[in-house]
């Protein structure tokens, strides 16, 4: 079974009711440290996706740049900015094609979290968002079995929430109260895993 | 502190309504974000293009600096939040008149993602963007870090510097040089008497004590280098001057602007009192002050305190700095 | 809230001394008072001055008001209190050229009588004065009473038009008749939200509430209207408007200009929320709005509230509000 | 005994000493209601005068005159200035004359309350400074004995402080709190005494 637009309506649909239903989850891990707006970032930028999905083209590029824009309409956050970095990076590879295979999937968020890391210019390890995608990359490495991409995802990103919940904030607003943050999961890899996991269905 | 309002989700819009029903031979919304605003008389076919963007609740910054002489486009996020790469991005196709962009605005996260992001939106319009990130504040990061530094008041220098330029009819090459000159020519520091209150917040972002102060925080009240009790004027002018003058030393001969400024409910009565020591203190360095600024130009919206910025001048910015501009809020 | 300055005693000369090494192309000193401000290019031979006095913490009222266009001389009290006879008498001396000197003034116990024995002390030296006081505050006494009221921000109109009037080579008559025609077309009400504190007195004059506000309250603390709980903007400029429009009906084709003045603390953001609604108002009444003025004009030092002054125009007036004037805070 | 240069001299030396000691007494009788300044304004006031005692011409016109810019230099409150005006009044009766009789006194006082009343534009019966120096010409009225008079002019001004006490302020800022106001006595008619006391010497 490959990706095409219609599974991408269908991702798109379970991930906006996810975002809904974390609101608050988001909201509060954020506010922890930082300035409490994750929610609103999600919940907002993935309204908006949702509402242009039924114009999305064929095209998967288009499709996903589609998203990305809506994304960077809806809020001008670190994360909305990043989620839409990511977002294009994955349709600039898609460009022209209708279709794409399970297999290619690490390799896409390989592209996500690499432009992600170039916007951000944050390293890896640093405990944010790039470390859920860096985990998911390679979690999916050589996985071609659609089904088994998808629990290697969700794995993936699990274990690296795991990994990191005992490190110190380095990047973003966090990263003022370092010390604070070590026990605390990251409010980004949190919000990344839910995307992680309503993504795999 | 008290704030007038209605619904806190609807205080960016009204003001910039507001704003353009006041000014509307300044300003124009741009796109249909809403939050891109523009100058109502653009400038000429070839000029290089003038853009800034950050969150609110700094008037004049950012959205004031818009008109002749200054920024061609501004967008605008919600109070001290960035706005969108998308509005950016509209407010650089405005501002383009086929001669190129320049991004200058103030050294934080959001605002550079978006603005980066900005650029790769309208690089397929083939319109060609520079940058100039502004890092004045001495008190966010050691000199040997500078690029890590915030971005306070002295991007009003640096509006002032580039807009001139541009109107001049530099090309793009030419005005993001002279920008980043007087980026680096330029030294911020702020002591913060009381917080403010961000309007979806609801309650002050952060506490100072009723008697104490505290030197070299931020706009948004990002921490400082010392909390401690509120000093004499003279003592708080003395001790802004020292590190200021520590981070860029003065020599006999040197010419120099500088801005006291008010983050809002400080009223200028205080900032003259201050003036006295900053004239006093660069007079002993043996600078010449150049058309100092005393007055509210870079603002928290109605928090209690006060920055100095200095900006070493050559001759030629100098002669930038001088040249006529005029939007609301200021006049040269 | 707090303040940054020395010793209280101080605060005055000090806030002087600054301004006037800040901005020396536009005010001296004159006279050994050390509290009278003039022109530092004096207005042309044969022009009729004019002076105000009051007491310092209103900046821009009343010193900053000095330059070409607007007053010729100021002299400035303590805070909140009223200079000395002397003093004004050495204001109305410098700023006689021959012509006569309009003294315009707030309506306040120890200004009128020190500004009348003022003109007592400069008749001897056969200088001719008039007086126009200004009494705007509908708030303050019933329009039956009028001549009670206070004087608050519509002095700055007056001081405007009387100012062009002067430049434009009247004689004193013709600019005394010109000022009262603005003061009496001038109709202004104030909210306050927080209160200030008088340097020599070291604590708040009065209490609000932490969430309730006074309509109508006067610039020095004043009792208003009523207290009552904070308001949404929008309902707040509403009842100011109702209040403003009760006492100077207007009517379609009418011209008016309306200043929207912070008290101090209060930020530009919410000047233009609430001209929404005033210039909402205004057009509903079939009124035109000419050069609106938006932002601190008339202050309580650190005070958050706001005032608003309507000013209905004439062609006469229309042409003096418009006409160049130039000052450390305002240009024309 | 006649009133003369150095008479007035006296009068000013016993005059300063005494408001240096009132400076508490008269601040904290217009604290109650006022702002509180009274006293500021007497002591600088009657500082200032003293000061240049020494150097007052015999013309007791102009040695009035001169305390009279004393008092208008050194402050701009209301009493201040009241008392600068009540000064200058007389001084224009005694221009040119190097002494007068205590015979004079109590037109003299009408003099300055008339001058008073005109430049404050306040009624009398207002429970202000100027039902003082109405009760003291009334009661020095038609005496001419020197110590008669100074006997007749404190009874006077303390009898017009007791009538006064329990009727409301109707001027200056104390007309707000009028009903307040009963019971105290008014700071201006409170000071009057003092001066007049300390003049009888
Ligand atoms: N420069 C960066 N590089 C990578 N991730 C980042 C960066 N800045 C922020 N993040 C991620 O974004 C999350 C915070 O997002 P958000 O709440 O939108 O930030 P803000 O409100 O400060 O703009 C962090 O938990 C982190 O995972
Ligand atoms: N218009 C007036 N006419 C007569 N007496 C006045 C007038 N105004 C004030 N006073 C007197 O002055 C006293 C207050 O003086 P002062 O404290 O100097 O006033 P302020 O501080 O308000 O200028 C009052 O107690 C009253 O006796
Ligand atoms: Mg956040
Ligand atoms: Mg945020
Ligand atoms: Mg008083
Ligand atoms: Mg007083």
């Amino acid at each position: 079974m490959s990706i095409d637009r219609a599974a991408v309506v269908a991702g798109i649909t379970r991930l906006a009711a996810a975002m809904e239903r974390d609101f608050d989850l988001l909201n509060t891990a954020d506010g922890a440290l930082g300035d409490g707006d994750l929610g609103v970032t999600m919940t907002r930028g993935m309204r908006m996706v949702a509402e242009g999905a039924e114009a999305l083209p064929d095209d998967l590029g288009k499709a996903l740049l589609a998203c990305a824009q809506a994304f960077t309409k809806s809020s001008g956050s670190s994360y909305g900015t990043l989620m839409a970095t990511g977002l294009m990076a994955m349709a600039k590879a898609l460009k022209g094609r209708e279709s794409c295979e399970a297999a290619e999937f690490s390799g896409l968020v390989a592209l996500a979290r690499d432009a992600m890391q170039a916007r951000g210019k944050a390293e890896l390890g640093g405990k944010t968002v790039l470390d859920s995608l860096n985990a998911v990359a390679l979690a999916t490495a050589g996985v071609s079995d659609p089904a088994a991409v998808a629990t290697a995802a969700v794995q993936g990103a699990r274990a690296a929430m795991e990994a990191f919940r005992d490190k110190p904030a380095t990047v973003g607003r966090a990263r003022i109260f370092a010390e604070k943050s070590r026990g605390l999961d990251d409010p980004g890899m949190l919000a990344m895993t839910e995307v992680v996991v309503a993504l795999a269905g | 502190m008290k704030k007038i309002l209605n619904n806190p989700v609807d205080y960016v819009d009204e003001m910039l309504e507001g704003l353009i029903a006041a000014h509307p031979h300044f300003y124009r919304l741009h796109g249909d974000s809403g939050r891109v605003v523009v100058r109502a008389m653009p400038g000429h076919r070839g000029k290089v293009g003038l853009v800034t963007g950050g969150g609110s609740g700094h008037l004049p910054v950012f959205t004031g600096y818009v008109g002749a002489g200054l920024l061609d486009a501004c967008a605008i996020g919600d109070v001290f939040a960035s706005p969108s790469a998308e509005q950016m991005a509209d407010a650089i196709r405005f501002a383009d008149q086929g001669a190129g962009v320049l991004r200058l605005y103030g050294n934080y996260g959001g605002d550079i993602m978006n603005f980066d992001m900005a650029g790769e939106l309208v690089e397929f319009e083939d319109i060609t963007c520079t940058t100039v990130v502004l890092a004045d504040d001495v008190a966010s990061a050691p000199l040997a870090e500078r690029e890590k530094r915030r971005g306070v008041a002295g991007m009003v220098y640096a509006f002032k510097i580039a807009g001139a330029a541009a109107e001049s009819g530099r090309d793009l090459a030419a005005v993001t040089k002279v920008a980043q000159k007087a980026a680096d020519a330029c030294r911020s520091i702020g002591a913060a008497l009381s917080p403010c209150t961000v309007p979806q917040v609801g309650k002050p972002t952060f506490h100072i004590a009723e008697d104490e102060m505290e030197m070299g925080m931020g706009i948004h009240g990002e921490p400082g280098v010392w909390v401690d009790k509120l000093r004499p004027a003279d003592a708080i002018a003395g001790e802004m001057m020292d590190r200021l003058l520590a981070d860029m030393p003065l020599a006999k001969g040197d010419r120099v602007s500088v801005m006291v400024n008010s983050l809002g409910a400080t009223p200028p009565e205080e900032l003259y009192i201050l003036y006295r020591i900053v004239k006093a203190r660069l007079e002993a360095a043996g600078a010449t002050i150049v058309m100092p600024l005393v007055g509210r130009y870079a603002t928290s919206m109605e928090m209690a305190g006060v920055s100095f910025t200095l900006l070493k001048l050559d001759p030629e910015l100098e002669g930038l700095l001088k040249a006529p501009c005029e939007c609301a809020f200021w006049r040269v």
